[in-house]
């Protein structure tokens, strides 16, 4: 058997070259490969794109938590839905980057995710209906087809995918927990090296054929979270702590 | 006694729209309270990849939050059974593919069912997110706001100022002044709040309202 | 709750009208919605366009396996990658019925599931790099994008898709079993009305939100297979007996 | 003694191009009987929708066939740990997206490693398939194949004639007689069938072969 499984992040990251194009899901805390962006920060590699949902300043310091803006300074292009969010200063966090060359590429959520199925099925583009109309429109070729307007968007393939998993076997097969899923499935389609961080390593036969979501095809390396590591149970479960005692967080996180 | 709606009220109001059986979108801001008021069965998506969960984490049981279990803007829930989970690509399908309602916050809406709510403007002044998606795909767009800005200005306008989530796709519109329905002879006004008159809320609206022939006060 | 469960096949596809666009998925007797398309024929509905994997001759007879092709003589259109298979007689079942004008629209495998999700999604068109330099191309346009040639191919969108499925509860999650999965998932999401029939209804809860491959929001209407109906544990068995006793169908199936 | 590879010993050579851990599809006919003779560790794959699965079902024991587990021509076999099960459009991801090896058969391959092998031309001589998506996406193209027809012809050709399957693609060519690798150059012949010598093939073959320095038989 073909040995996936890497003992260190750093080890699993060690060959992403400067200039590489990588997709590492996030919705806020979320679904953040957080150990292994915090292993190519310590690489530094430059010239980085990063593709993620979610690109928003640093809450925690980064022994909490790190999210993709830790590597703000090792970046080239951003592809993102989501840059800022009001209530931590919208994108003010990321204007001296553009003034100093940063491209941010804004994209919305659905039509990022149908961009990254189309560069995991090869595709060449397609014609996207959202954002007719809009600003997503500028530059871009606009086409009537049957009646409706359609703006050409460009597939997202990925160099590599930072993929946060629940578990995984050693043949890559991989499941997700709740919201974590986010786009980790179809980034590890679209990335020609797919790197997968789980809370757990499982033996081959754990996971049920009927419930992989992420098939070992897609998966290249994998490393289990160790205890001292980023985004366990007990990190996230401090950080909830964290949050909730913090009166605008509680007021927004809380019901 | 002649007053607005609270951001209560027009949520309240809002959930009035759905049904047993309906599966909801709710955006940030006064939609998201919807929920609160919606009757059973209604069904609420949440676009970060979760279908049919169930209450929110109440802020005296911080134990019960987790991060695996929150919707798009970071509000924990729990599971519920009947409950699914998905990726973000069938997520969006979800909601591209006409099968939900979705509630939506708006900066303005014109009269021809224009909505703009993603950005202020400026170099940075906002954020794309999902909002083009929800108002693209939606069998029904529903907008929940304040009827004017802050300076009294109306956020029912002729033309929207603000940059563009999508034109014309607003269905109805509920506010704390009135119930607005979007139709091809222009905008409807069905319901107006306690105490006001259909010239006052006209006078803080952008474009010539019709008036329904069965207009009524707003119902909660 | 709004009711999704119908409790015979007639009454779920009672209101399906001439003309409609079906997808039902077929991988010969696999993943087949065989009730569902046995009660079409019943109906007698005409000028249907039928979008399948698998479009090869009746098998068996339609008490023992009904496939889509029982449905020929009701068929306007068929969209399906595979027409006929060469150990049985090849296309000439299918010859007589585009004489009398069936429109026959062949389409490579992985275009057709790529338009389904093009449909789903709501897109205009989709440049696909699969069947350039072949009878695929015929009639389409063309178009080189970063050096690569490709095929603009149409979204596929269906009026009601008849999935065959494991498992569904009351809300319509549903679940299959090994791959009679095929493009059921997709066609649900292409389709404005999915129509499935499973072998147990399930109570809700009973389908772990983990591991729900079509969600209910994709499912309109559910039934259940009855003892006596086609595709039963029972009916299958007795089909691979069957098979096993002819010779070339031994040799064939089994290594 | 000359002569030609049975349809097991071709299959036999092929698949030892295939190593532990290799991604594998195998097409109808000779390819199928590649994974009698592969490494343990080569995971299969079969584009209606199962990775990594078991032995195929033994016509002695019938009972263990099972309509839910079988591959893309109707070959039963039995689940094994780490499979895993996916729709069709996942399926064609893994095909289109580079990970894997297919092992195809063909009509015709020409010089340039253009296959032909879905259609024997005529109105309804054929049918698509998954072949034009194998044989675009993968990362290696194998194609087993009787170097001759029945009538004797070369099905390594010039230019195919019958309809196109894809252009330039295939990587390299087993047949009964020879391994030849598809080169910038041109076809490169590597290795040949016991007894047989590259006068031989090369009159039963249609373009010009560029002899490789280091020819040698066919090793199985």
């Amino acid at each position: 058997m073909r040995n996936k499984v890497f003992s260190s992040f750093d080890e699993a990251v060690a060959d992403i070259p400067d200039g590489a194009c990588i997709g590492m899901d996030s919705w806020a805390i979320a679904a953040t490969p957080q150990n292994l962006i915090a292993a190519l920060k310590r690489k530094g590699v430059k010239d980085l794109t990063v593709v993620t949902h979610c690109f928003i300043p640093m809450i925690f310091g980064e022994d909490k938590s790190t999210m993709p803006s830790v590597l703000l300074p090792q970046m080239k292009k951003l592809i993102t839905p989501v840059v800022g969010i009001a209530h931590l200063g919208g994108t003010a966090f990321v204007e001296e980057y553009v003034e100093k060359g940063l491209e941010v590429e804004q994209t919305t959520i659905g039509t990022m995710s149908s961009r990254l199925y189309a560069g995991a099925a090869r595709l060449g583009g397609i014609y996207n209906p959202v954002g007719v109309g809009t600003v997503v429109e500028e530059g871009k070729e606009k086409r009537v087809i049957d009646g409706k307007e359609y703006i050409l968007e460009k597939p997202i393939r990925l160099d590599y995918a930072f993929v946060s998993a629940h578990k995984a076997d050693r043949l890559g097969n991989t499941v997700y927990k709740g919201v974590f899923r986010g786009d980790g499935p179809v980034m590890a389609m679209a990335a020609d090296f797919t790197i997968v961080e789980v809370d757990e390593l499982v033996e081959i036969g754990e996971i049920d054929a009927e419930h992989v979501i992420t098939a070992g095809i897609f998966v290249d390396r994998i490393v289990e979270i160790p205890e001292d590591g980023l985004a366990t149970a007990r990190k996230l479960r401090e950080l909830i702590d964290e949050l909730h005692s913090i009166e605008p967080a509680r007021k927004l996180m809380f019901g | 006694m002649k007053q607005r709606l609270d951001r209560n009220g027009i949520a309240k109001r809002a959930a009035k729209e759905l049904k047993d059986g309906d599966y909801v979108n709710l955006g940030l801001g006064i939609p998201n309270h919807c929920a609160d008021y919606a009757d059973e069965g209604v069904i609420f998506h949440t676009e970060n990849g979760a279908m049919g969960y169930g209450p929110l984490v109440s802020p005296d049981e911080p134990e019960k939050a987790d991060f695996h279990y929150h919707d798009a803007i970071g509000r924990f829930w729990v599971p519920a059974p009947g409950m699914s989970v998905f990726d973000v690509v069938t997520s969006f399908v979800m909601i591209r593919s006409g099968r939900m309602i979705v509630i939506l916050g708006a900066l303005e809406v014109s009269e021809k069912g224009d909505i703009a709510n993603w950005s202020t403007g400026g170099a940075h002044g906002g954020t794309i997110g999902g909002a083009m998606d929800l108002s693209f795909g939606s069998k029904r767009v529903i907008v929940t706001m304040e009827h004017n800005t802050k300076e009294g200005k109306p956020r029912i306008v002729k033309e929207c100022t603000y940059p563009l989530t999508r034109k014309e796709c607003v269905d109805l519109v509920v506010t704390d002044l009135a119930v607005i329905k979007v139709t091809p002879e222009g905008l409807l006004l069905r319901e107006v709040a306690p105490g006001w008159t259909v010239e006052e809320v006209q006078a803080l609206t952008g474009p010539k309202l019709i008036i329904a022939p069965d207009l009524k006060e707003i119902g909660l």
